[in-house]
């Protein structure tokens, strides 16, 4: 029954790097190791980029978003809630398990930074109607439902605001209404108070597949940066975006 | 040939002709007076005409194109709950790494294949929806979602989700009058019939939700409405108490 | 793993306790005579807050905090799962707390535990707990860790019921278990060695329980002797925890004990870098200990028998065609792949991208750790030494059982590498092995 | 009784043994529908007993009696040994493994289909396939009689065959052929899903099929019954049997009018043509003619006996028959219950009145007045009257016999007339449970309960009935009188040719099977929409 004890406390698995130089070992049996690599944050993130890219502008698989210019701070709470375990992806969960906070803030710093082109926009099945819906609930929101407009705290322009609210822009419809779906489900949490938990219950099913619809099929702005901290205020309290 | 069986045959044979005259000539001609003789005649004999002829087709929009089949109830291989594994990671950040996802989403772990395969078609086809599942699901090949099926199938159920205290009255009896058979006769908390889902376990929420989207239509991939037909009759205690009874918070 | 913020706070006051500790060892073992146990000195002579410290000390030593924190709980107040072919087990409140806690409990209640594997009510504890290994800990350092915890804010957290199958949760049954692999006693020096020898023997044995993983579990979840520090499949989890006598695996006798010492500080060094579980006990264990354990523990694990044992050498599966093939397929992918970063003649970068030529790990019989590498990736953890490490991204995703056996039987038999090939079927059962417990 | 005693006794033996257990059920299951009794924590096990019960009274308790019956008076008819014993064991060992194999299979909850398995409903294969033997078991005894008979004509060429002798071969051919039909259901319509090859059922052929076997099976179960009605009371009451020439028209007459009804049992099944069923309906009537002709003569061989005994008047000869004669009673019994049950008949067989209690509680109210009433009550007679003669011991008091038949046939009518009115108020056959807290039902709920009462009695005399079988076997050994079956009236040396032999009426039975059946078969084959997906029951945890 010791098994148990060792999912977790495994002495577990070495490495050993021999000589890689194509000379036998040295007598001593002891061998010089390889150039180091580049001390670049490039280099340390390549651990990400099978699947949100080298510089984190996503890859042809739509279910990985693009991480490229999003705010740091929103960035970093993701990368925390992984390691946390408050978003399950067991990719990020162990990737990031033995990680710190320290090292997040740089990860997030260093995706946060990049400039790079958006993709081109989906070009979406559904009906003009159901757009229209999607539109208008990103633009005016559903009074009825006291949905307030994403425009409200993501930004007029949809790139959202430093450092805690993110861009909608450049997402795929599925990853977008897979995420409302997850914060109806109560999968995914963010830094409470929990506004979008709060926004993804009003909606209903059709609402949003409209909305990640329109979203998807929206080209980007020519500045498609976040806005400065404070640019506006959000019409909910959010615990990531700190008034 | 004798006297008598020459006797009995004659008789056979003239219980034969009133027989006929009377099944095929006589009463046709008064039951199907609209229709021609020879129309008439068909109909006796049971052959079944077009159904133009009855105007519009009585077979009601099918709810749902996956017929169980033996090929389906076959053991999965190693292989497919490998596969699944690496595609089911798409689902983990609603169904939990291990299929539980200890919040409102449908707990995978350990519920059936022939299950988990079915409502993967029906997503695809259509027959259900779901914001996020039915744009899941249409990337998904028929063999990814066996194998996707598999491996949740091949986890096992959550220890944790034991069920304690007696099943409700509609759990346990269902409620004859109303045509509601016991759930837990198919859905596990007394018996299993095949290709049933398993609902130990599963989020309360879900349950109440599911239910009551049958009861409203809104959801419709249950063969021959079975389960539409249930929910219909259930009041809203009797689905709350279900739904509490198998997500064991009761 | 815990982030919560107090458990930072501890973690990051570590390096002054792991100091301050360091000296009262250094001192013991000044005072006492090479051979006598090497625990530090008694608990009377030192103040409360010098054995509070001692004992937080010995407690990352023992690695407690990993099993008795569940994901995003609060640090030793336990109901971390531990799935076992069992059965679920789930770890305990070991907080001061009175109804769910250690609030009750006695200095002497502690020892039991460690030492002989009996619950405060007297029944036999699971070996989850490595009481087999806690046994050989000195009564003083029980105490001293006991100490730690009473230190500690109780926390009022329910313990949670196992989820054993039948028989197996009837815990009288591990008297059998007991009698098999349970040998209770502290830790006995040997007085051929010196005292450090016996300090890290002393470390490595009882609260390091290396063994545990380390010295293959068989079906009966235990131990056996004969089989010490030989490696193996660590159960669920699915990871192979090398040997450490063979130098095929990761024998220690071609190591200084300067990169031994580098290496479980750090978790990547010029010799290696660590991944899987070993990454979770470096992170949360050995980064904290101080170079006098430290190097105690090379010394020992360094002067463990080594046995050299030679595999059969290594075939590719199927004709020469279909293996020129195989070969000619893994190095596309290669190329593709991973020469960016482990370069064209498998050298790689170290210490941020390991080299793959010549690599015990690479080449060790069992291929299970290889083919998870290229399945999940890994960063290295992150430790005091090595505060961004470098990460390898998971290939599941984007690459078939065929592409995953071509490649890693090419990284096997390349470069001088004489591995054994590796076959789909493998590649494939190890996809849904668990990433995390 | 030559070399038969111990084959005779094992099927015997094996068929009331077997009844014993599904009688149990049958009760069971009573009670668990009734208010005397919670609802079902799981209605499936329900369905398990419904379907244990049915086979074994269906298939496996008649079958055994009919064949070892027939091997007796084959023997003590023809006077010789049986050829081909060896022959015969195999087939009973055939039949006990298909029981016990299907027994399991349905305990294990794998098998809910019912007796009338009900595709598009399949159970596993084994289930099918234990049934199967049991029938094939049974063809081997209908190929054993013809051996025996022919066997029996080498050496007395042109004799006249034994009256009881014909009759049970008459029944045997008449189950050779009526069996085909669910043979024919369960190898190419049922097996193929159930083994996996398949995986729709056509319920339409299927359904048509059974219906094949469905009715003529009740005659085959009822032709040993008939047989003891005309060759063993007659003797047990000192008399002979009125007409040799009648008794044999009316059992070729159910061999040519067994097989072309099936089809009134689908009255309401919209894949049969309705002039088919008119056809159906009309033979089904006809049926009506060799029960008169059987109900007359009996009648007359005991008037016979009654005033040899000094009875006289229109009726008052009825007095004096002897009653304190178990065989006497039993049939008096069984005409009661052959009489309501035939009446019942009578508006089953007409399709408007069928249409009001079709599936209804009335069905299993009828068919339980039929079988285990009018027919197994002189089974039980059978038993009795061979006993001695197959066990070389005496029964006990005939008191207690007379007991055990007063207790059946009460409970069977307590059983049965409550339930024809539950169908009528229209309560469903095969239903685990039935709200009669409901204010609408709780009136209704005396039926159940009256059945409860009706069965309980019914499983007392069952019980009796084992133990005067068995308690007899600690008497001392007698040496009974040669078996013998009673003589006719006038044992005239020659019958009509047609009445010897089975030609003629063979050939009806096909010609009539032909006429009946192949159209909608030929029809069904051809269209597709009558093919479902499989339904597989027993999902199992």
């Amino acid at each position: 029954m010791n098994t148990a004890c060792s999912t977790r406390l495994g002495m577990g698995v070495l490495i050993l790097l021999l000589a890689p130089l194509g000379q036998a070992a040295e007598p001593d049996g002891r061998a010089k190791a390889g150039s180091p690599p580049p001390n670049t944050m490039f280099a340390r993130v390549q651990g990400c980029s099978t699947c949100h890219g080298p510089l984190g502008q996503g890859t042809y698989d739509d279910y990985f978003p693009r991480i490229a210019s999003k705010p740091p701070g929103y960035l970093f709470n993701q990368l925390q809630n992984f390691r946390e375990g408050r978003r399950s992806y067991p990719p990020m969960n162990y990737l990031l398990a033995y990680l710190n906070d320290d090292y997040f803030h740089e990860i997030a710093k260093f995706f946060s930074d990049q400039r790079l082109p958006f993709a081109e926009p989906e070009r979406s099945k559904v009906s003009p109607e159901v757009l229209a819906t999607g539109e208008r609930l990103v633009r005016e929101g559903d009074a009825g439902r006291q949905v307030p407009a994403c425009t409200g705290c993501h930004g007029a322009q949809l790139t959202g605001i430093n450092p805690g609210i993110p861009g909608l822009i450049g997402l795929h419809s599925r990853y977008i209404s897979a995420q409302l779906t997850e914060w109806r489900a109560g999968t995914r949490h963010a830094n409470g108070p929990d506004c979008m938990r709060e926004v993804a219950n009003r909606l209903t099913e059709e609402q949003i597949t409209a909305v990640a619809a329109w979203l998807a099929t929206q080209p980007a702005p020519a500045v498609a940066t976040p806005a400065a901290a404070g640019s506006w205020a959000t019409p909910l309290p959010c615990g990531s975006q700190p008034q | 040939m004798n006297k008598l069986g020459l006797w009995a045959i004659l008789a056979v044979a003239a219980m034969v002709l009133v027989g006929g005259v009377i099944g095929f000539v006589w009463l046709p001609r008064v039951v199907y007076s609209d229709q021609g003789f020879f129309a008439a005649w068909c109909s006796a004999l049971g052959v079944p005409r077009s159904w133009a002829a009855y105007g519009a087709s009585p077979v009601a929009r099918i709810s749902s194109d996956v017929v169980l089949t033996h090929e389906l109830l076959e053991p999965s291989t190693p292989a497919d709950v490998g596969h699944g594994a690496t595609l089911a990671l798409r689902c983990t950040m609603c169904h939990g790494p291990t299929g539980i996802s200890f919040a409102d989403s449908p707990n995978l772990a350990g519920q059936y294949a022939v299950v988990i395969y079915k409502q993967l078609r029906d997503y695809k086809s259509g027959m259900r929806t779901n914001a996020v599942m039915s744009a899941m699901a249409r990337s998904l090949s028929d063999t990814d979602m066996r194998q996707v099926a598999a491996y949740y199938a091949s986890l096992p159920r959550p220890a944790a989700f034991r069920l304690t205290g007696a099943a409700p009255a509609v759990v346990k009896y269902g409620a004859p009058m109303r045509n509601i058979a016991p759930c837990g006769s198919c859905h596990g908390a007394i018996d299993h019939t095949l290709a049933s889902p398993w609902l130990k376990g599963e989020p309360r929420a879900y349950i109440r939700a599911e239910l009551t989207a049958f009861a409203s239509e809104e959801r419709h991939n249950d063969i021959d409405a079975q389960m539409r037909a249930i929910a219909h009759g259930m009041t809203p205690d009797e689905i709350d108490q279900a739904a509490a009874y198998f997500a064991g918070e009761h | 793993m815990i982030r919560d913020r107090s458990y930072t706070l501890t973690r990051t006051s570590a390096l002054a306790v792991a100091a301050s500790a360091a000296l009262c060892i250094g001192a013991s073992a000044s005072q006492q005579q090479p051979a006598s146990a090497p625990s530090a000195i008694p608990a009377a002579q030192e103040s409360i807050e010098h054995t509070v410290k001692r004992g937080e000390y010995l407690a990352w030593a023992g690695d407690c905090v990993a099993c008795h924190t569940k994901h995003d709980g609060q640090p030793f107040a336990g109901g971390f799962a531990m799935p076992t072919p069992f059965g679920t087990l789930y770890s305990t409140n070991i907080t001061p707390d009175v109804q769910y806690g250690i609030g009750k409990w006695s200095a002497d209640d502690f020892y039991n535990v460690l030492h002989t594997g009996h619950r405060r009510d007297g029944s036999f504890i699971y070996p989850v707990m490595p009481f087999p290994a806690y046994t050989r800990v000195t009564r003083a350092d029980s105490d001293a860790i006991f100490t730690y915890l009473r230190s500690l804010k109780p926390i009022h957290e329910p313990n949670r019921e196992n989820g054993l199958r039948f028989p197996y949760d009837n815990r009288s049954l591990l008297f059998g278990w007991r009698e098999l692999f349970f040998h209770e006693g502290e830790y006995r020096p040997d007085p051929k060695h010196d005292a450090e020898w016996n300090r890290g023997g002393y470390l490595v044995e009882g609260l390091g329980h290396c063994g545990t993983c380390h010295t293959a579990i068989n079906k009966l979840g235990g131990n056996e002797d004969r089989k010490a520090y030989a490696g193996g499949l660590i159960p669920m989890q699915n990871w192979y925890a090398p040997s450490l006598t063979s130098n095929k695996e990761a024998g220690l006798g071609e190591w200084s004990l300067e990169e031994i010492v580098e290496f479980l500080r750090a978790g990547a060094s010029q010799r290696g870098a660590v991944y899987g579980p070993m990454s979770e006990v470096v992170h949360n264990s050995l980064q904290y200990l101080n170079d006098a354990d430290l190097h105690a523990i090379a010394v020992y694990l360094k002067d463990l028998p080594s046995r050299h044992e030679t595999p059969p050498p290594g075939r590719l599966p199927g004709t020469a065609q279909q293996s020129a093939a195989m070969l000619a397929q893994g190095h596309a992918i290669y190329s593709a792949q991973c020469q960016s970063c482990h370069l064209a003649n498998g050298s790689g970068q170290p210490p941020g991208y390991p080299p793959l030529a010549k690599n015990q790990s690479i080449e060790m019989q069992s291929a299970v750790n290889p083919i998870r590498m290229v399945l999940n990736g890994g960063y290295a953890p992150q430790t005091e030494t090595n505060p961004r490490p470098y990460g390898m991204p998971p290939f599941a995703q984007i690459l078939s059982d065929a592409d995953i056996a071509a490649v890693v039987t090419y990284i096997r038999v390349s470069w001088g590498n004489d591995g054994q090939p590796v076959t789909e079927a493998e590649v494939n059962a190890l996809r849904s092995a668990p990433l995390l417990d | 009784m030559y070399n038969v005693r111990r084959l005779v006794l094992a099927h015997f033996g094996f068929a009331f043994g077997a009844f014993a257990l599904a009688l149990l059920l049958g009760e069971w299951q009573m009670i668990v529908r009734s208010p005397l009794h919670a609802w079902l924590d799981n209605p499936e096990h329900y369905y398990r007993s419904v379907t244990a019960h049915g086979t074994v009274m269906g298939y496996v308790f008649p079958t055994l009696i009919a064949m070892g019956f027939g091997y007796a008076i084959s023997v003590t008819t023809l006077q010789r040994d049986l050829v081909g014993l060896r022959t015969a064991w195999i087939a009973f060992w055939m039949v006990v493994v298909g029981t016990v194999v299907a027994a399991l299979i349905v305990a294990s909850g794998h098998a809910s289909v019912l007796y009338s398995f009900y595709p598009p409903l399949v159970g596993n294969a084994l289930y099918y396939i234990g049934v199967a033997l049991i029938v094939v078991g049974s063809w081997v005894w209908v190929a054993l009689l013809t051996i025996n008979l022919a066997a029996w004509r080498k050496v007395n060429p042109g004799k006249k065959v034994p009256f009881t002798m014909y009759a049970n071969v008459a029944g045997s051919y008449l189950w050779g052929w009526t069996a085909v039909g669910v043979v024919a259901e369960i190898l190419f319509q049922i097996l193929p899903v159930a083994l996996g090859f398949k995986t729709t059922v056509d319920a339409g052929l299927a359904r048509v099929l059974f219906s094949w076997t469905l009715h003529a099976i009740v005659y085959f179960w009822l032709i040993p019954a008939y047989i003891a009605y005309y060759t063993i009371l007659p003797r047990a009451i000192g008399s002979r049997l009125y007409s040799d020439t009648m008794g044999r028209l009316a059992f070729v007459l159910f061999l040519v009018f067994a097989m072309p009804i099936g089809i009134h049992h689908l009255y309401d099944d919209p894949m049969v043509g309705s002039g088919i069923k008119v056809m159906h309906g009309v033979f089904t009537a006809m049926v009506t003619v060799p029960t008169l002709l059987t109900i007359f003569t009996i009648t007359s061989s005991a008037e016979l006996a009654a005033r040899q005994r000094g009875g006289h008047g229109l009726l008052g000869w009825v007095k004096a028959l002897p009653w304190e004669n178990p065989v006497m009673l039993g049939v008096a019994f069984s005409f009661v219950m052959l009489g309501f049950g035939g009446a019942g008949g009578l508006i089953n067989m007409t399709y408007q009145t069928d249409s009001t209690i079709h599936n209804t509680q009335w069905i299993t109210g009828h068919f339980h007045l039929i079988f285990p009433g009018a027919i197994v009550i002189m089974y039980f007679v059978i038993a009795y009257d061979l006993w001695p003669a197959l066990t070389g011991r005496a029964l006990g008091s005939l008191a207690l016999v007379r007991t055990q038949l007063w207790l059946w046939f009460v409970g069977m009518m307590i059983l049965t007339i409550p339930w024809h009115i539950a169908g009528l108020y229209g309560m469903p056959r095969r239903m685990a449970y039935y709200d009669y807290t409901n204010p609408a039902l709780a009136p209704d709920a005396w039926t159940v309960i009256a059945s409860v009462v009706g069965g309980g009695l019914a499983v007392i005399s069952g019980l009796l009935l084992v133990y005067i079988l068995l308690s007899s076997l600690r008497r001392e050994r007698v040496a009974p009188p040669a078996y013998r079956f009673s003589e006719a009236l006038n044992e005239s040396p020659v019958v009509p040719r047609a009445l010897n032999g089975f030609a003629v009426w063979l050939g009806l039975m096909l010609a009539l099977t032909l006429v009946n059946y192949g159209f909608p078969i030929w029809e069904l084959r051809k269209i597709p929409t009558t093919s479902v997906p499989a339904v597989y029951v027993g999902g199992g945890q």
